[in-house]
């Protein structure tokens, strides 16, 4: 079980702030993918994902029991 | 004690976080404040929110203090943002450097600006008269040219 | 109403200062706050004074408001600098800049500071352990070596 | 009748915070040469003089109403 974590528009987009994503093991680029086909969510290329509070790359694996968050360009400040 | 490094909910006093980085030997503090502004390019604002991931954005924070250790090694940085719904000239966020010489006070602040606006999960929604959007990035648009937030590692 | 640019012999506010210049057009604000340093090259401060020539040091601080305002021309600048005895952490000076954006406020603040150590009327004397000294300038000698402060016109 | 201002150590130097020159027109370099000779105030080479707070060259003429001031090098901020 993966926890995915969802902020900004994308929270809005998905009607849920948290989701949670039946698999052992995959990719940050396969989690993104799954999240477009299963949710809907679009233009995901322009978001960066966080695995357990640190900025991952593309290429990174996400394990059962990581917390991911999906960031949408910041806006703080 | 309090945190150097803080998103709070809760109206933020600069002269809290000044007292934060007083000291003896720092003779020089610069602040940053960050208010709510009512015209952004003619277009009026009612009301921000700020939304954050709290305990990645107080992480980050703490990280932006770490590389300036690096770089100005005498200076002492706190800074704390705020999230949920903001008025026009609320703070939004506070950033305090204190350093012996004044320039570093300056360049150390400015740097802590510039990373926040890089590197830290914090969003902003501006709510004006006849809408509101998710503010993406400082040129309000929602994409990053390179594909990620500049100036990240 | 308050003034922009004082000279005062009461403790400094950085509240009443940032007071001044916020604007609901300004989302920017920077500050400076001078304190007063416990330790200046291994030499322990009891107490310092400040003199001023107060009329001509409002007046030249009124001058480096109406510098900025020619440089910077959507800046906002506030400035008090306070005179008579002060302690250890004492707010000596207090410089505060609104701007629409940052990177102004920031450039017309340390202009300001910069220019107060050339041209405003103002004297330190430096009260340590052993003996008390007037500060002629920022390198603690008493000359100029030009004959006249740097940049003045 | 031209008043003189004193600060700093100039203040201590002579003891006094103002002083009163009887003279009807000097130019700065004068008044300086004169406070050297009657006050015996040295160094005046390193000291501006405004007059009317207004920074003043050596050359400038001082007048009688004048308040002129010698301004040491400042070290306020």
């Amino acid at each position: 079980m993966i926890k995915v974590l969802l902020f900004s528009y994308l929270q809005e987009a998905a009607g849920a702030g948290q989701l949670e994503i039946d698999s052992e093991q995959l990719t940050v680029l396969q989690l993104k993918e799954k999240l477009n086909k299963e949710y809907e969510l679009t233009n995901l290329q322009q978001v960066m994902v966080a695995i357990n509070e640190e900025y991952a790359t593309d290429e990174q694996i996400i394990a059962s029991g990581d917390t991911v968050a999906l960031i949408p360009p910041v806006s703080g400040g | 004690m309090s945190k150097m490094f803080e998103i709070t909910d809760k109206p933020i006093s600069m002269e809290d976080i000044v007292k934060k980085v007083e000291r003896r030997e720092a003779g020089a503090i610069t602040t940053f404040i960050g208010t709510v502004r009512e015209f952004t390019k003619g277009k009026r604002t009612l009301y921000l929110k700020y939304e954050a991931y709290v305990p990645m954005a107080e992480k980050k924070l703490a990280e932006i203090g770490s590389e300036i250790k690096e770089k100005w090694p005498d200076a002492h940085v706190a800074i704390s943002h705020r999230i949920g719904k903001l008025d026009i000239k609320d703070i939004a966020v506070v950033i305090a450097v204190s350093t012996p010489h004044r320039k570093d006070a300056y360049e150390a602040n400015e740097y802590a600006i510039e990373r926040i606006k890089q590197i830290v999960p914090i969003w902003k929604k501006e709510h004006w008269e006849d809408g509101d959007m998710w503010i993406g990035d400082q040129l309000e648009t929602t994409s990053y040219p390179s594909g990620k937030p500049e100036g990240l590692e």
